[in-house]
């Protein structure tokens, strides 16, 4: 009998069935991948593991016996831990009260410092990461760091099933790598762990066995799978067949790259400066060209697109668009033909209480209607016609953006930016948390503008993406822009040496 | 709430050789003009006696804690006497006490304190006052018919015992019932108003007339918000009005009878009396315990008589 | 706003009208010779319209994630420099106009206080909440003020005569349905509007979209200045004096308004309708109790009771239908 | 506390004592005569206590990203509660514990409503705070209610006599002093303190954690009514007699000293003792005011103008250093 069993677990939200009979079983000793394309249902699953929402129908065994968690805690106390997709931290408390908060050693309710202190640098060592200071506030840790802090909370509690919720998505090379550490350690010591990734390299590395999620089901193996549950040893499976699970057919031609003939030069970065980062950066930027910036976490890359789009203060430098000189905050930015997608989609990305529609047409309701007034139908039907050429998985623009899966909020995101029409893109991570299919579509569309003549800056960790979609790839290091050449003369290697400086 | 503090010392040939004394006079509030005559009283007596009046009324109306700690601060600061219309006839009494313990000597105005260690109480006879509206108001109607009660403020000494005089004077006359007594007006003019619309809505007849003959208001926030009701409902007039105290406003409408009598008190006489009785017993001379500065009644038809002019239009500070 | 929305928005509004109706039923029913009459229903009105008129434009404060604690002060404020103007002699629209400017004015310093300095509104309001008493009070030297003027600003709210009738309403409420009409529509089709509703719903994302979060706030609180300098004239209207005391609280009757009408206070929900409909419910209760002749504490406990309970109801509703 | 935390803290904290010194020294040198003197820090003390009282719980509330309007009318009820009580014949510690259990319990009721129907503490408390107020005037019968008795509880506040000296303040203040060492431990060094801080910072964060938040909800606003009766009973020591119409407005002096004291109305960030700075900083501002011969007007403008620009100071220094 499998350590965890989940049976016919079904959960739908109004209309949306996110998961359909789900049958899932994982062991003791292994890594369980669970892979699918955007809204497929993995989150929603493990977040019932969790004892986050409860299932419609269905139930689940642990160990053997009947578990059905009434709450987050109610599941901890049971073993289960998860690390969750969306940073879930109190930035006002420390590092130590954030891993262990809702667990904390006391006695009598006094907090034990000492030993909280203790275990939570116990645990911050078997991650790789002695040198954190425990007693820092969260809210004052990079972003990358902060993802730390989250898998340390799910590992530094004794647990014996533990869920990763794609924990890579903002993690560098060398983060990602101790971090298989840990999950081949908590394998080695019998712990179960459920990995949820886009990425089929790190599903490779890292997993031993692969469940396929499609539209809420489970796509049937090879029968390989114990007990009648379906999963096959990844080894089993290549990446492409894994791929036609996920979308029912094959997908081809990753990065799609038309001829492109860069024009005129339309930004023009100039000794750009801001209160830490970027320091003096030089840059210009084609029509009809796609710049790729790579660096490592924290070099600045996502302070220098703010400090250009006019979101962080800028200490020195200038910025130029088309010739013009941008003086002021983000709304003379859209006015000049500037767009930008934010790497935090639920701080700072999107509205997530307000609808598709209105996310998607927030930066250009003067295109519709006159005199301030806006006409809604013109409005809609302009969303609609996005929301369908993205394939946004939803009921309809007017639904609420809360309501979609991680990766169908980032489509919104994005077409913001194609709608609008604007001449230079942008883009801070796009693809964090996009499945491979959609991907690959979002990929022709930086693609498709930049034939059309606009110019993308495209910010990202994946360095094959960079290197398949861009022309030219500037590497940051430490908030200066270290090297820039065309894609085709870099490698990954030489990427990774130049950001590391080594 | 809110009140100036001001000083008056302004030495008179008469008042050379006596010792220069400051003296605090603490209203309950400020902005009905009651307290603007206490303060024109207490500063002619001032100047008069050649003492220092300093003037300070809490900072939120009609609050107690607020005055409590408005004397805290004199007794701080040091004065040689002050003189209080306290807010309440209890609470007052610990840090009255308190200043009196330390040699402060306190002359009570306007509502009572149920202590006896203060040198005067110099006020209004309330009781008499409310019972002397409520009787004009009977006369008027003849000694029968139905009148209403519009009360001023949970809690406030001075009113409820005027309220109370008047509902003695309609238990007087057999003939007269009293259709709603349990309705406050509240601290201010705007909630008073709303009020007595609230009163006198289920007692319009169908053709707009009221089916009552007589309304009582025991303070000028609720006299004004009562008139204005009536004004507006064009009922002005065609209803036996008694209010109290004076205000313009007031003295308009009892100019075209849409008030018929106002019960007076005399303010200022009330600041006067109050810093005079204080000086005297500063200066050791011995003083009445309980001084009545009066109440009267301002009719249409008397209006017009220079001491009643006086006491509807007192010196205002 | 989308279809789908617009459905749920007249849906809201039609049940919180139902509740209206009921609660105007009950009291119907326990007072039916004085209770369900026009002229009972336009003297509830005219007894909304100070609150309402600042409900409006707390409306969009509201749903931009904001608060303004200052109304009460201004509306108090501006009733004084209205009945300053009057007693010195200047014409009625002169008084209103400077009024009104007042009212805006200071609604402009909260705004640009909390856009440019980043301090929270709530402080600010508070600040200015105390700040415009004293200088109301200062004004009027801590008197109420009388012009002791007939002008037609006495008769903004003033019930109608026999032969006015045909009016059906003074115009003081002609002009707050107007504005609430405008209001309405402003929210729910202007750019504005829609940049409202964006700021409260997640203002960094607003900012990031090109929306000028600032300007947009100094226009907020400008309104809200306004509207709440309207509720001063209204004030003056049925006073006809200027009292720098009145309508201690009534910040908290404008914020409870707008919520039992469906807002939010975290942003990025609420209909200038519903704000209407949530203070006339208020009013019909107080007023109803007040003519059942219930004690004023009884009515204080019930009106209490009742707004926690529509809120209660609202989001239980919500809650089965999401 | 972190270490460099605890720095933060104690640096925040000096620079607001540093604040309040400051202004304690400017009427200092107004007012030599009478304002630097042990006797008057008393007075200004014991005026703030009742507020402070509040502000101490309060804390908590608003360090969890909350909001209680309802202790001013909490306050006026328990001391017309342990009035009646006293006056019934009752032991002045019978009176004391029904009083704070009746505190306690509209905490509780608070609470139940905000952590289980899931509506907004504004509302909640917005309701409360009418109903209790009106349950006040009904238990007092709309009256002030004097007990007539001479017990302790009459001198909690009271000034001390000459042969007292040695008790330096009145035993109110020394209970007050005692509560807020505990309060303040207890939110930092407690896994309930902790667990407050946690659903301020991230609500959402802490419910997955598997803190109880709802449990933890209602014990803060159980707590704050409790501490809200505690205020009631320092009213009642000051006035000796329970008042229902005491203290009105008091919900936003409370309010206003504890973000005056460095806390953020949007959760995660407040300190105890910050709090009880920032109230005694209002105080001894409208005491100096009031000792120095302001007008009341001119007083509320300073009030006003002196919160703002403390919390605008206090951001544009963050910032800074940020
Ligand atoms: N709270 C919710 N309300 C309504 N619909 C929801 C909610 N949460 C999830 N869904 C829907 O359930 C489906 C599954 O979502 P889920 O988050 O499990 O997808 P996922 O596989 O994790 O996708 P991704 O790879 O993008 O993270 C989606 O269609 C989504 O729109
Ligand atoms: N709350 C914060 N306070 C101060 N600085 C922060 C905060 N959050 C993030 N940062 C800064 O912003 C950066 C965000 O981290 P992140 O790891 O995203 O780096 P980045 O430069 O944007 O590169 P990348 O795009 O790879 O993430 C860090 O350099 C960090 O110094
Ligand atoms: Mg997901
Ligand atoms: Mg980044």
């Amino acid at each position: 009998m499998p350590f965890l069993e989940m049976v016919g677990l079904s959960k739908s939200f109004g209309a949306t069935k996110a998961l359909d009979s789900v049958d899932l079983a994982v062991d003791t000793g292994e890594v369980r991948a669970l892979v699918g394309e955007n809204g497929s249902g993995k989150s929603t699953l493990m977040r019932i593991l969790a004892g986050v929402i409860h299932p419609d129908q269905g139930r689940m065994r642990l160990d053997g016996r009947e578990y059905a968690p009434h709450n987050p805690s109610d599941a901890r106390r049971h073993g289960v831990a998860m690390v969750h997709q969306e940073l879930s931290l109190c930035n006002h408390l420390s590092v130590a009260e954030n891993v262990f908060l809702g667990v904390e050693p006391s006695r009598l309710g006094v907090l034990e410092r000492n030993e909280l202190e203790r275990r939570t640098r116990d645990a911050l060592s078997r991650l790789g990461y002695p040198d954190l200071s425990v007693d820092l506030q969260v809210g004052k840790l990079p972003i990358a760091t902060r993802q730390i802090v989250e898998i340390a909370r799910a590992v530094a509690i004794g647990c014996r099933v533990v869920v990763f919720d794609e924990p890579t998505s903002s993690l560098t090379e060398e983060d990602t790598e101790r971090l298989f550490e840990v999950v081949r350690s908590l394998r080695n010591s019998g712990h179960a762990v459920v990995y949820i990734s886009h990425f089929l390299d790190e599903v490779r590395e890292v997993c031993d066995t692969v469940t396929v999620l499609r539209d809420g089901e489970v796509v049937p193996g090879d029968g390989a799978g114990r007990d009648g549950f379906s999963a096959d040893p990844v080894g089993s499976l290549s990446n492409e067949e894994i791929v036609r699970r996920m979308v029912g057919r094959s997908v081809d031609e990753l990065y799609p790259r038309s001829e492109r003939r860069p024009g005129e030069v339309v930004l023009e970065v100039r000794g750009l400066t801001g209160r830490q980062r970027p320091s003096a950066v030089d840059l210009s930027l084609r029509r009809g060209e796609v710049l790729g910036v790579a660096g490592l976490n924290g070099s600045g890359r996502t302070e220098l697109l703010r400090a250009i789009f006019g979101l962080d203060p800028v200490v020195r430098g200038e910025v130029r668009v088309a010739g013009i000189l941008r003086s002021g905050a983000p709304f003379e930015s859209w006015r000049m033909g500037m767009g930008m997608l934010s790497e935090d989609r639920k701080q700072e990305g999107l509205a997530l209480g307000l609808t598709i529609a209105d996310n998607m047409t927030l930066p250009c309701l003067h295109r519709f209607g006159r005199w301030g007034w806006v006409d809604h139908r013109a409005e809609e039907a302009t969303a609609r016609s996005w929301a369908e050429s993205l394939g946004i998985r939803c009921r309809g623009v007017g639904q609420k953006v809360s309501d979609l899966s991680g990766g169908n909020q980032q489509k919104v995101a994005i077409g913001r930016l194609l709608l609008h029409d604007v001449d230079v893109l942008l883009l801070d991570e796009p693809t964090r948390g996009i499945d491979v299919v959609s991907k690959s579509q979002i990929y022709q569309l930086i693609d498709r503008a930049a034939l059309q003549g606009k110019a993308v800056l495209f910010v990202s960790s994946y360095l094959p993406e960079l290197l398949g979609v861009c022309d030219r790839i500037a590497v940051m290091r430490r908030g200066r822009l270290a090297r820039t050449l065309p894609a085709s003369e870099w490698t990954q290697e030489g990427i990774m040496a130049e950001a590391t400086g080594a | 709430g809110s009140s100036t503090e001001s000083k008056a010392s302004e030495e008179t040939p008469k008042a050379t050789g006596t010792p220069s004394f400051k003296i605090a006079v603490i209203p309950k509030g400020t902005t009905h003009e009651f307290w603007k005559a206490i303060h024109a009283g207490a500063k002619k007596a001032a100047s008069e006696l050649g003492v220092e009046v300093i003037w300070k009324g809490p900072v939120k109306e009609d609050d107690r804690e607020s005055q409590i700690a408005v004397i805290e601060d004199f007794i701080t600061r040091g004065v040689d006497g002050i003189v209080v219309a306290p807010l309440d006839s209890s609470a007052l009494v610990a840090p009255i006490e308190e200043a009196i313990g330390k040699g402060i000597p306190v002359v009570i105005i306007d509502s009572g304190l149920n202590s006896d260690k203060y040198v005067s109480f110099v006020a209004t006879d309330n009781y008499k006052g409310g019972k002397l509206g409520g009787e004009h108001l009977a006369k008027l109607l003849g000694g029968k018919g139905r009148v209403v009660l519009l009360r001023y403020q949970v809690g406030s000494a001075s009113t409820q015992e005027r309220e109370k005089g008047f509902l003695d004077a309609m238990k007087e006359n057999p003939g007269i019932t009293v259709v709603s007594d349990n309705q406050y007006g509240g601290a201010t003019t705007e909630t008073a108003q709303r009020a007595a619309e609230n009163l006198l809505a289920p007692l319009k007849k169908p053709d707009g007339t009221l089916s009552i003959d007589g309304i009582f208001c025991p303070n000028e926030s609720t006299t004004v918000g009562m008139l204005r009701v009536l004004q507006d409902a064009g009922l002005a007039g065609k209803v036996k009005f008694v209010g109290f105290d004076s205000s313009p406003t007031l003295i308009a409408a009892l100019e075209k009878g849409q008030i018929h009598g106002l019960v007076l008190q005399n303010p200022f006489n009330m600041g006067y009396l109050g810093v005079k009785t204080m000086v005297s017993h500063l200066k050791k001379e011995s003083v009445e315990k309980r001084i009545d500065t009066g109440a009267t009644l301002a009719t249409p038809e008397n209006r017009n008589n220079p001491e009643i002019r006086q006491l509807l239009e007192p010196p205002r500070e | 706003m989308r279809r789908s929305e617009t459905w749920r928005g007249v849906l809201n509004t039609a049940s919180l009208l139902a509740a209206w109706l009921v609660i105007f039923l009950v009291f119907s029913v326990l007072k039916p010779e004085s209770f369900p009459s026009v002229r009972n229903l336009e003297t509830i009105l005219r007894q909304s319209t100070i609150v309402a008129m600042s409900a409006l434009a707390m409306t969009y404060v509201i749903v931009s994630a904001g608060i303004d604690l200052s109304v009460g002060s201004i509306a108090a404020c501006v009733s004084v420099v209205i009945a300053v103007l009057l007693k010195d002699g200047y014409g009625p629209w002169t008084a209103v106009a400077v009024g009104l400017a007042c009212g805006a004015a200071i609604g402009l310093l909260n705004g640009v206080l909390i856009a440019r300095l980043k301090v929270g509104p709530f402080i600010v309001t508070l600040g200015t909440y105390l700040i415009v008493r004293g200088v109301a009070k200062g004004l009027g030297q801590e008197q109420t003020v009388d012009p002791q003027r007939q002008v037609w600003l006495n008769d903004l709210l003033g019930s109608l005569g026999p032969e006015e009738r045909w009016r059906i309403f003074p115009n003081g409420i002609w002009l707050l349905i107007a504005l609430a009409v405008l209001a309405a529509l402003t929210l729910r089709h202007t750019r504005f509007g829609r940049h409202v509703v964006a700021i409260g719903s997640n203002e960094q994302a607003a900012r990031l979209c090109g929306v000028n979060v600032e300007a947009t706030k100094v226009w907020i609180y400008t309104l809200s200045g306004l509207f709440a300098g309207l509720s001063g004239l209204m004030l003056f209207s049925r006073l006809r004096l200027g009292d720098p005391t009145a309508v201690v609280g009534m910040e908290l009757e404008v914020i409870a308004g707008v919520v039992i009408g469906g807002a939010s206070l975290s942003g990025g929900e609420g209909s200038v309708v519903g704000s209407i409909i949530g203070v006339l419910i208020m009013y019909t209760i107080r007023s109803g109790c007040a003519q059942y002749g219930l004690p004023n504490w009884v009515q204080e406990i019930v009106t209490g009771a009742i707004i926690v309970a529509a809120v209660a109801l609202d989001r239980l509703r919500l809650r089965k239908t999401a």
